[in-house]
């Protein structure tokens, strides 16, 4: 089996961001997606403190403090794009206007049940951000992560451990190992990396997966 | 890419269903999309619902599209004028059925629409007839209704600038519902004086953004009469 | 007794608007205050379909459809001037930001209820534009008017006929006849016309009065 | 004559009373208004609730705040950073109140209060622990949770440009939460990098116009070494 690393799970969830779409990719490992997506797609990132039509990062020194993206990094701006406040940046997201936001997470249900703002320590320092707003509000929720822990247990589950982000939202899951659609009647997978079998994606997940067997050509 | 622009009103409209709810901008003539209406009612569309704060007056644009009898309901906050014969006629004819609303709860329930919001509470109206039946709350040292928003199929709206990516610039009060009902509908068309490549328009000064607008049809102004 | 004309309604309410004031002038009558504000003051008005800083009338000719007020007429811009859409311009309505308003009246009852936007006839056409949400929202809500009906009767009653546009809102009366403030405790007069008495004003208003004679020189 | 500007920023938060609710804009540091920050902390005022999206990082601007003990209450989206030892020390400590709020509810009960709204319902957090006690309602196929608008006796913003009228223009997205905090205070101070005659700004550009902004201090911008 051959694991994607994390670039090769943004490239793999670029490729499903169609021309035209409007985005926001969630802070941490879902900003990746940025530097995957296709060339000849125009694809119009959102940022939720404020801004359409984000660009690439800026050159080394041309960094401007008032020009950052959602996890404060230095970011530019693409010609059509556009400034607004918070109120109007979340009337977007929960109003249903952004096609796809993509976030991390810790764990997701086999309801699309996200948890990925609190570990639920009861010492740990809570801090949600932007993620509830996006979890409910975008037209797909696309949740980026690896498949399993650190200690190898799935990060897909019956039920959530962790706090809920939000309830029955995850559309699919992109992960290491595999993509998966969150449906009404459960997961159904739709690629497996090379080498791992759907017996082996099975056993490692733990709970019930579905899959048709690609036709063989 | 990207591709907005529209070559023509009538294509812009060429999908609009019987019995859709049709926001349409303006205050009184600013911000009116007189062309857009001219399009919409060659389209030949039945039975709508408009949303629109007034109800048309003398013989052009809404108050034609009430006389083509295109209009099952209008929501509004002020249709009765001098010259809104159209709207009078067949209201009273009983033809046409009215939802009167206060004109901020009216601009408040398309911004909730376009916002997710599921619904409010306003204290305009409270105690009055317009609050007739509907549920009320006190909060703190103040009485409000509570009011639902109000989602649309199509919003037509008149901007002033536009580039490819949909982003809209507006002039002076004609901005009035246009980036309100732009937001509340699942298709909107803005019908705009000029448009202009990509990145002409300040990041600034952009009113409505891109991602509220699905197509756009320049239409050139009438040149005056030297 | 000699009853105030029209314009000296308007100029006799805008000598108590202040300096620095956000004012919003409702359509009809309320619209001439504009042409009595004191010159030596800056005061900015409002108007609900997205305007701040309106300044006179333009000249012939020089009119602009897409610069209006709430009447639909043709106004001009002030240097500091701004515009907005209906939303934000109703917030500042129903969010407590305008400092006056100044509305036309068909009644206004001892506990302020106003009545301006529907006469009751059954076959009329009802029409409410902004002034339910003016007066629910301006931090002071004026009244102007004429004291009586053509018919001679007091439009400041016990009860309002006519259905309300705003309840317990209004906190001054202007009329031809008197300056009245609406109180808790009931309606105090500010100022009576010359050669009408406080007995006579008593008499055309119907309901209970106040008033302390101002003191002789 | 209207006239906003004031001359120092110690002049601007002179009034600032203990126990009063202030909104503190920015996100990070594009819009932090820095120089009111250090004002307010000069001003001595104590047991304030601050309304901000995060809780201060390193040792400057909110931080500084809260290190000075002047804070009792936080209302925030995002308190946890790696540098927030300020915030993480008074919380755990027990000297700080904390209300999480998710960003977008956050933003709208504030917009809320600036737009007399008396509460909304909304999606966001439905389901989740920051929903836990509130009340919750059905709405066509959705569920909502009620929010309540977030009022302050002050709000401190940084702005780019203002006119004495107090109308205010913002640089990217240094706008963030400045013009919905304008709307929500009782008292707004705006720090900005330029004040330009009655006039230089563009009407169809304000975003924030002055009927929200009662104070107006020009921060010069430090001069950068050569």
């Amino acid at each position: 089996m051959k694991k994607l690393d994390r670039k090769q799970i943004a490239a793999r969830l670029a490729r499903d961001i169609p021309d035209g779409a409007y985005v926001n990719l969630g802070i941490g490992l879902p900003t990746l997606v940025a530097e995957h997506l296709p060339k000849d797609r125009e694809i119009v990132l959102h940022s939720e403190n404020g801004v359409l039509g984000i660009g690439p990062r800026p050159a080394k020194g041309m960094e401007d403090g008032d020009l950052v993206n959602a996890g404060k990094q230095p970011v530019t701006l693409l010609a059509g794009g556009a400034f607004f406040h918070h109120a109007d940046s979340f009337g977007m997201i929960r109003g249903r206007h952004l096609d796809y936001c993509v976030l991390g997470a810790f764990q997701v249900s086999v309801a699309g049940d996200l948890a990925n703002w609190h570990t639920g320590a009861p010492d740990a320092i809570p801090a949600v951000g932007g993620a509830m707003d996006l979890a409910a509000g975008a037209k797909h929720v696309l949740v980026m992560m690896e498949h399993l822990t650190k200690d190898g247990k799935s990060k897909i589950v019956e039920r959530c451990t962790y706090p809920l982000t939000g309830a029955r939202c995850v559309n699919r899951i992109y992960t290491d190992l595999a993509v998966i659609d969150v449906k009404a009647d459960g997961l159904h997978v739709v690629e497996i990396v090379g080498g791992l079998s759907f017996e082996e994606l099975q056993r490692l997940t733990g709970v019930a997966l579905k899959y048709r067997e690609p036709v063989a050509q | 890419m990207i591709d907005k622009f529209i070559a023509t009103a009538q294509a812009a409209l060429a999908d609009v269903p019987d019995g859709a709810t049709v926001m349409i901008g303006g205050f009184g003539g600013a911000g009116m999309p007189s062309e857009l209406i001219d399009a919409l009612i060659a389209r030949g569309a039945k039975q709508l619902t408009v949303v629109s704060n007034n109800a048309g007056s003398a013989d052009a644009g809404l108050a034609a599209l009430i006389a083509a009898k295109c209009v099952r309901k209008i929501i509004c906050s002020f249709p009765r004028q001098t010259d809104s014969w159209h709207f009078d006629k067949a209201y009273r004819a009983g033809e046409l059925e009215l939802e009167l609303v206060p004109q901020g709860t009216l601009a408040e329930r398309i911004r909730a629409a376009g916002a997710g919001i599921g619904a409010f509470y306003t204290p305009t109206a409270f105690g009055t007839k317009l609050a007739e039946g509907k549920e009320t709350r006190r909060i703190g040292e103040r009485d409000y209704v509570l009011e639902y928003p109000i989602h649309a199929d199509y919003a037509l709206i008149k901007a002033d600038r536009a580039d490819r990516w949909g982003n809209l610039t507006y002039r002076m009060t004609a901005r009035n519902f246009g980036p309100i009902m732009a937001a509340a509908a699942q298709c909107t068309v803005a019908q705009v004086r000029e448009t202009v490549p990509l990145g002409a328009l300040d990041p600034e000064a952009v009113v409505t953004p891109g991602i509220f607008v699905q197509r756009v049809v320049r239409i050139a102004p009438l040149r005056k009469a030297a």
